[in-house]
């Protein structure tokens, strides 16, 4: 951005620091992640950066945090029920959560406000009053332990987001088109697989995402209503940090990473092809 | 105009009331037949409650009280997506996710229709509309002007009977307007559909309709073709809404027949034909249209004549608005043609203005 | 025989890899058709246990855990009552369990496995090599010991310490302990060195801060400090003066699914010979007076393991037992008051 | 061609204001309206039953649940009935009289010939334990030796164990004798009951709870004034430039939001510790001598920056959609009518980011104020959170009815917070992005 | 009709040059200067850098080259708020947090003025605009034609010497809008401010303004009051943009002195006034407004005259638009005043057309 010729050595002196500022804050928000990634190289069991590493020493790096992740079963396990369990609970929480939202957004839905309170109330209320609850329920129907357990457990985290983006995504919906699409004769169902769904879709993945990280990252109620055989991600990390805290977890962490700005990138381009559709200039 | 013969009632509206929270009718008791093959524009002010009438026909409202009949059946219990009418929104409502062929080809699809039959009624369509070359483009890559006729094309590839239109050209500029204004007109003559339109441009509804019902708060004020309309306004609120009027008001002094005296507040006399006066001594407003009031020469030979104050000229390109004092009203519009005759008026000159007594039309009060 | 699957619950890390290699491949290679789960919840396992009983259901099969926790467990009936003799082996000399296991550690619902210890860790370098603490004492001491300590955030330990840094015997800290003014006294000898201490939770800290070099002492487990040590060459010294120690053994979860493999685990298991393999992996002593002379050399590093014990003569110098009875009892308030303490 | 008549028209319309609104079939409007909606009423609320279902039953129905626990109370019932009916008369000054003991009695030997499964009497001394200290152990004694126990029963007790001849433990016993207590409540505000059953505040070394509910409240506004500050002036940022390049910098505010939380606690330990990553630097850059590191983890520090940084993408995102929105054009109109650039800044738009300043600063309040892992990573004394001590009394000191008390009065506030927002701001600004 | 006296140059833009992107030009080569207390519009298509005029003006945007001055001194590096310049906005651009009254007294407040004078001021801005009990309510509150007259009122409120307004009744229906037209038109003589107008359409530039600058693709194609304008385009492009309008396509066959001939494509030769034409031999376009073609009795004494064919007959109410065929031009129109004359004319019916030298105008091909 070019400046004003009127801008005097003090607007000019703000402008810079101004940016210098949000650049800072934004080395705030990667550091740990900037951080990470190098750590989880090192050749020692340690979280320091040793001497070897400083001088950009060979010796110092290696891989052998990464082959201790991919040799370690239990690492492979955590990480297939990571998939699952997040696959799993994304697809209850993306369905439910957008039919509600769908409901949602008519205008002659009744009760509106306390039916959405209670279905974002799972982001509301803190996580560990959610995992007590839900380990005493689940303890007393014989869920506790069990894939099914943990699955509806994070599902019921996860709808929040979908039943927020999707209702964002469709207060910006053009409700003729549905109209449009009645009016040439489509019965519902089909107006909603071939207008309603196509049209939301950037709005139900993006919440997909939400919810999938959701349960990917979630430890608190795995903590509690989890056993050995549902071992998460973060499950494998916490007791990582308890028992010893060695690098693989940052190896874990790093290919996590790689995976989220894949993920990233997924949502901007079906966001840009979104706009695109509706006829907006991609930004 | 009107070249059509409706057989009257081919839609019909019997006694149709709508309230949207049960408090407020938004359309009051509303009568209306349609003939078959005519062009039937809606045209009122902001709010009145056309648009809730199509959104009735098309099944998006359902009527509070009445029924409406297509065909002669009544069409209350049918849904939307089986009365089979063409509708082309406001906004066109074009799906943004599929090409213009797409678009096309979805209500033929919904229907079952093999793919070569599909095809060759979709190319037909958009050859009536001339887009035959923009089957494969995507809505967002048209211009409005073109994505209105894909609207238009989209209504009527299915061969619908009856085809709704609510405000279709309301966004679009002045030139592209007129050029689609013709272009619809001449596509309802050739393919002999019936057209339920809806505009709050007068222009626009005189234009284009074999009839126009003006909407106010929720009830027809009039339904005629736009020559009567225009000539014979029934009330005040019609001749006030449909083109320029000059209003004086008054009292009723005399009843004569089909004409009477109307006396002003400032004492003059004026005669005008009796259309919506109950009475001697009643209020009325006297309604006049400014293009025929006659300026200077041949103003005295009229039977109303009054000396008058030329207060402002506005130029408008083909013609000059006036704005004069007369009978001690200040806003009393004059249009003379821009043409040597008004060129060389001037701010304060006094002249003599006519009219005859079948232009000034007296109805009431309001 | 049908294929069985055993759940057994217990810490993880270092520790449930000791008992796999000592206790279940031997025994798995015995009964080919059981295979064992491992799950590490043995930090929460009484409230997992409590839910499972108030549910109805059982799922896991053999647990575990601490004899304070084991005590309540018991009093609340969702464990089983034992017959040490009936149902444990005995000593190759014929000893049976009941005298063999070490005096005190058996209890009504509890089969002892391990004696490990809570001791004193400190860094070598954090010191002049003229000045090395070497009791509990010097922890206390900031004048002549600075630097910052980590302590387990919570009474246990630090309260022991705290009165046997202050004089008192250990054999009579418990009973000092049970009155209000022992109390006091405890708390304001940690009032001492309130402001150089940093807390830990979960047990992997204390070594890692060690290791970071972010304290001058840490309390930790004597096993988790051994490893630490030994097998990853943190510098770091012992000091066995003052150790706390306590047993962790198994318990057997009432109405469990599969009793007679636990049953025959639990046999085999126990045995002199298995729990003595055990400190070839880690360095806890064995629960059994039998085992002690069988205890041999780290089965990695090769090392001898008897001077690493907690029960070797020459670190059982000055032990205070812990008193689960007393922490069953006061542990409640005491945990208030240290909660209230550590605000302040 | 028919002319809307509006001659005839069943009262609709201008006639009376007061008059009930009917259409022409005489059916009145309300009705007919109501009629005509019910089927899209029930159409819309058909697509949101199966979600309500779900989180009514898998989530709102077992919070209700553990709320409950702080409430019940049946453990003593359970175990000593004919005690209690004894008890009913007692004066709580005295000790009471023999009739109590022997009922005592006859309700533990009853308990002993139950199945182990079902006794009653190990659940009643933890619960009385959460009352008074080694009262426990005095019910567990005293169970043990009762069959040897003979008339007077009085003095057998007491011989088993003093804590029988303390008339406190009788009044906790006849107290908590009944099946609904608020006992849970009293201990989670740091009260008790004292000898006349008044509640009062406890000893003031044993108070924890009100003034850890005052630190969490106190680090959430801090740590949500700290996210507004870092979080402003990056959305600010990101508001004003091109979509591309926002979208660019808003994957930056994404990937923390997206990487583990662990792994992010983790790393901010290496980055903060004594030698860690920062000290170290600035240790070697010279501007701290290396005896005087500075402590910026296992305390309050700690938990603030690391908290921060979890939690800043919940502030930038709300923040950043309210930004967008709001046109450029106001800002050019404070301008063009003399504003300095601050005070159109300060008067024009800062006012209208307060809908996303708000759906941002709840969204993190809420979430810090319930925030455990984090805390209890690095938190270090005085660090720690109520959640950390709500999960504590589950998973460790297992006073269920303690952790679902706290639990409820955390609850309470943040639905409070919760619906005062919904009031103010509205739930629908809401957004992620 | 322009009765300010400008002295030149209370505005001026001296060769301005303006493009974002530094690949193309969206203003080229600006030169204009308006005089203080002028009524000035800049009228043009979409898209032909009208707003981008006046934002460089208000100060948010700097112009890529050239100069721009205000009372004589380049405003270059002025900062916006100390141009003292008031703007109203397209969507008003009304605070939405703060009252009616607020939104007035903000820019008093910011000059440091006292709390009684800014009462008093903000008093008589509003009954100005005839809003004076408003103050108390929002933005959100009010109508689109109230806060359009808010966002006139704040703009105003300041006393600037200059008041730039982009297109400030866009969004009104038109009712509304030839209301606030008049408005502004009285607002602007009473407080002899100098108006800078933004509008795409030519009715309101013709209707309000002193000199009107019709800009097309960064240009500015003629600045002259609407009269001329209207009557005397200098090129194609604003004759076809101002007005209706009847365009033949022709050669230049002979040039005698002001008029030339142009041989029409179907041979028959027209004689035009010549405004545009470079010489014998090349393209020209005719102009000639369809307001100024005679029909029937009189056509044939005019210079040109020929025979034509009644095609369609278009009712607007105060006239008739007649679509004929001409010299072999199908959409040849002529306005006849719907009066005796004019009401018995058929399709199909032949009659003669005429007009005279001056009224037809030979310009540039395109
Ligand atoms: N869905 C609705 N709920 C409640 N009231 C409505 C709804 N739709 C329209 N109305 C009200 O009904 C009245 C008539 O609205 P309608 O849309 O039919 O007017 P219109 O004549 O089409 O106006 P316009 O020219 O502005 O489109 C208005 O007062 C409007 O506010
Ligand atoms: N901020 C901008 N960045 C890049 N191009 C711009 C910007 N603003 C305007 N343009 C381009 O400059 C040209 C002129 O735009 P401008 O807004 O001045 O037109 P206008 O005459 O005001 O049109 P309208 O009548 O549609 O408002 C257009 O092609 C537009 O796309
Ligand atoms: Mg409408
Ligand atoms: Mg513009």
């Amino acid at each position: 951005m070019s400046m004003p010729a009127y801008y005097t050595t003090k607007d000019k002196i703000w402008h810079y620091t101004f940016r210098v500022i949000c650049f800072a804050i934004f080395f705030f928000l990667l550091a740990p992640i900037l951080i990470m990634i190098p750590l989880s190289f090192n050749a020692q069991p340690f979280f320091t950066f040793t001497r070897e590493m400083l001088t950009l020493n060979p010796d110092g790096f290696s891989l052998r945090w990464y082959q201790d992740f991919l040799e370690s079963a239990s690492w492979r396990r955590s990480i297939q029920n990571s998939f699952l369990i997040g696959i799993a609970a994304t697809i209850i929480s993306a369905t439910l959560g957008t039919l509600a939202a769908l409901g949602l957004s008519r205008s002659e839905m009744p009760a509106k406000g306390l039916i959405m309170g209670i279905l974002i109330s799972p982001m509301i209320v803190p996580l560990i009053i959610s995992a007590a609850g839900m380990f005493f329920f689940f303890s007393s129907i014989n869920l506790a332990q069990t894939y099914l357990g943990v699955i509806l457990a994070h599902a019921a985290l996860g709808t929040p987001f979908v039943v927020i983006t999707v209702t964002a995504t469709l207060v910006g919906f053009d409700h003729s088109l549905t109209r449009a699409a009645a009016n040439l004769g489509a019965s519902p169902t089909r107006t909603f697989f071939k207008i309603t769904m196509p049209l939301i879709l950037p709005g139900i993945i993006s919440g997909a995402l939400f919810a999938f990280i959701t349960s990917f990252d979630e430890i608190v109620v795995v903590l509690f209503v989890a056993g050995v055989e549902q071992r998460t991600i973060p499950r494998e990390m916490w007791s990582g940090i308890r028992e010893d805290i060695s690098p693989t977890i940052l190896a874990v962490a790093t290919i996590l990473v790689l995976i989220s700005v894949a993920l990233l990138t997924v949502v901007e381009l079906l966001r840009r092809r979104g706009e695109r559709l509706r006829g907006m200039s991609p930004g | 105009m009107s070249d059509s013969s409706p057989d009257d009632g081919f839609v019909t509206f019997d006694r149709v009331q709508k309230s949207y929270d049960g408090e407020t009718l938004v359309v009051k008791d509303l009568n209306l037949s349609i003939g078959r093959g005519e062009f039937m524009t809606m045209l009122g002010p902001s709010g009145s409650g056309k648009t809730t009438c199509l959104m009735m026909l098309a099944g998006f409202e359902t009527a509070t009280s009445g029924e409406i009949t297509l065909g002669g059946n009544p069409i209350n219990s049918v849904p939307p997506h089986k009365r089979g009418i063409g509708m082309v929104f406001q906004n066109y409502a074009l799906f943004p996710h599929m090409t213009v062929g797409e678009n096309l080809s979805f209500p033929l699809e919904v229907r079952g229709m093999g793919k070569s039959e599909r095809e060759q009624k979709v190319k037909r369509a958009l050859d009536m509309v001339q887009m035959g070359n923009f089957a494969g483009r995507r809505p967002a890559q048209l211009s409005g002007g073109q994505q209105q006729r894909i609207a238009l094309a989209r209504a009527l590839v299915f061969e619908p009977d009856l085809v709704l239109m609510d405000e279709p050209l309301g966004a679009l500029d002045k030139n592209l307007r007129e050029r689609m204004q013709y272009e619809i007109k001449h596509i309802h003559e050739s393919l002999g559909v019936t057209v339920v339109y809806v505009t709050h441009d007068q222009t626009e509804a005189l234009t284009m309709s074999d009839n126009v019902a003006v909407f106010d708060d929720g009830r027809i004020q009039q339904l005629a073709p736009p020559a009567v309309l225009y000539e014979k306004p029934d009330n005040a609120f019609v001749a006030a809404f449909i083109g320029e009027n000059n209003t004086l008001r008054g009292k009723v002094d005399a009843i004569d027949g089909s004409t009477c005296s109307v006396r002003l507040d400032n004492g003059s006399v004026v005669k005008a034909l009796r259309v919506n006066v109950e009475g001697t001594g009643v209020q009325s407003t006297l309604s006049l249209r400014p293009e025929r009031v006659v300026l200077g020469e041949g103003a005295a030979e009229r039977p109303n004549s009054f000396e008058a104050e030329v207060l402002e000229l506005i130029y408008l390109g083909d013609h000059i608005r006036v704005r004069m004092n007369v009978c001690g009203d200040d806003e009393f519009i004059v249009k003379v043609p821009n043409n040597a005759d008004g060129r060389d008026m001037k701010v304060g000159q006094k002249a003599p203005v006519g009219w005859s007594i079948e232009d000034c039309r007296a109805l009431d009060p309001s | 025989d049908d294929p069985v699957s055993l759940t057994i619950v217990s810490w993880g890390g270092a520790y449930t890899a000791s008992q796999v290699r000592a206790y279940h491949e031997p025994w798995m290679e015995m009964n080919p058709h059981v295979t064992i789960i491992n799950d590490d919840g043995s930090a929460n396992a009484l409230a997992s246990l409590r839910a499972q009983a108030q549910a109805g259901n059982v799922t896991w099969d053999l647990v575990d855990m601490l004899p304070s926790d084991a005590q309540l467990a018991c009093e609340e009936g969702i464990i089983m009552p034992i017959d040490h003799d009936e149902m444990l082996a005995a000593a190759p000399d014929g000893t049976p369990p009941s005298e063999d296991f070490l005096p005190g550690s058996l209890g009504e619902c509890f089969i002892p496995q391990i004696l490990y210890s809570t001791v004193l860790t400190y860094r070598p370098g954090a010191f002049p090599d003229d000045a090395q603490p070497s009791s509990i004492a010097d922890l206390f001491d900031v004048e002549n010991f600075p630097g910052r300590r980590a302590l387990q955030d919570r009474p246990g330990t630090n309260l022991e310490w705290a009165l046997y840094a202050d004089g008192v015997d250990p054999d009579d800290i418990y009973d000092v302990l049970s009155t209000p003014e022992g109390v006091d006294r405890a708390f304001a000898k940690l009032d001492t060195i309130k402001d150089h201490i940093i807390f830990w939770t979960e047990g992997a800290q204390a070594p890692q801060l060690l290791a970071d070099g972010e304290v001058a002492f840490a309390t930790g487990y004597n096993g988790r400090m051994f490893d630490a040590i030994e097998v990853e060459g943190m510098e770091a010294e012992i000091i066995w003066d003052g150790q706390v120690v306590e047993w962790d053994g198994w318990v057997v979860p009432a109405d469990g699914p599969n009793l007679e493999a636990v049953m025959d685990y639990l046999y085999f298991a126990t045995d002199t010979q298995r729990l003595a393999d055990q400190a070839q992996f880690i360095s806890y002593g064995p629960a059994r007076a039998s085992s002690s002379e069988l205890v041999g050399q780290h089965a990695d590093l090769g090392i001898d393991m008897a001077p690493h014990m907690p029960s070797a003569p020459e670190n059982y110098f000055a032990p205070i037992v812990l008193d689960n009875d007393f922490w069953v009892d006061y542990g409640d308030e005491l945990r208030e008051r240290f909660a209230n303490w550590m605000l302040q | 061609m028919a002319q809307a008549d509006a001659t005839m028209m069943g009262g609709a319309g201008a006639s009376s204001g007061t008059e009930k609104l009917v259409t022409a079939e005489g059916v009145p409007l309300k009705r007919a309206l109501e009629r005509a909606q019910r089927r899209r009423k029930l159409m819309a609320f058909a697509l949101v039953v199966p979600l309500l279902a779900f989180i009514l039953t898998v989530f709102v129905f077992p919070i209700a649940q553990m709320m409950w626990l702080s409430v019940k109370n049946d453990q003593i019932v359970n175990a000593i009935p004919r005690t209690l009916e004894e008890l009913r008369d007692w004066d709580g000054r005295e000790l009471p009289d023999e009739a109590v003991f022997a009922a005592l009695h006859a309700d533990l030997m009853e308990d002993l010939e139950r199945p182990r499964r079902e006794q009653a009497t190990g659940p009643m001394g933890i619960r009385l334990n959460y009352e008074l200290s080694a009262a426990r152990s005095a019910v567990s004694r005293t169970a043990r030796a009762a069959s040897g126990f003979e008339a007077p029963y009085k003095e057998a007790f007491i011989d088993a164990h003093r804590l029988w001849g303390d008339p406190e433990l009788w009044r906790i016993i006849k107290r908590e004798g009944r099946p609904l207590t608020a006992s849970y409540y009293v201990a989670a505000l740091d009260r008790q009951y004292d000898e006349d059953g008044r509640i009062v505040q406890r000893d003031e070394n044993r108070r924890i709870y009100v003034s850890l509910f005052g630190r969490t409240l106190m680090l959430s506004v801090i740590i949500t004034g700290m996210t507004f500050l870092l979080g402003f002036p990056i959305a600010f940022y990101m508001s004003i430039l091109p979509m591309r390049h926002a979208n660019l910098l808003m994957i930056c505010v994404l990937l923390p939001f997206w990487t583990s939380l662990l792994v992010r606690t983790s790393a901010w330990i290496v980055l903060l510790q004594q030698q860690g990553v920062i000290n170290t630097g600035l240790v070697t850059l010279g501007i701290i001598d290396d005896e005087n590191r500075l402590s910026m983890i296992y305390n309050m520090t700690g938990t603030i920056i690391a908290m921060t940084h979890i939690l800043l993408p919940f502030m930038v995102l709300p923040l950043y959609s309210v930004m967008r929105t709001i046109p450029p054009s106001y800002m050019r109109a404070a301008k063009s009518l003399g504003a300095t650039p601050w005070t159109a800044f300060r008067r024009v738009y800062f006012p209208q980011t307060l809908p996303g300043i708000g759906a941002g600063g709840v969204l993190v309040f809420i979430i810090s104020i319930g925030y455990y892992i984090t805390p209890a990573l690095v938190g270090g004394q005085s660090g720690r959170m109520i959640s950390n001590e709500i999960a504590r009394h589950i998973q460790q000191s297992l006073n269920w009815g303690l952790a679902a008390a706290l639990g409820t009065m955390l609850l309470v506030g943040v639905l409070a917070l919760y619906w005062l927002y919904n009031r103010l701001v509205g739930a629908d600004s809401l957004k992620l992005g």
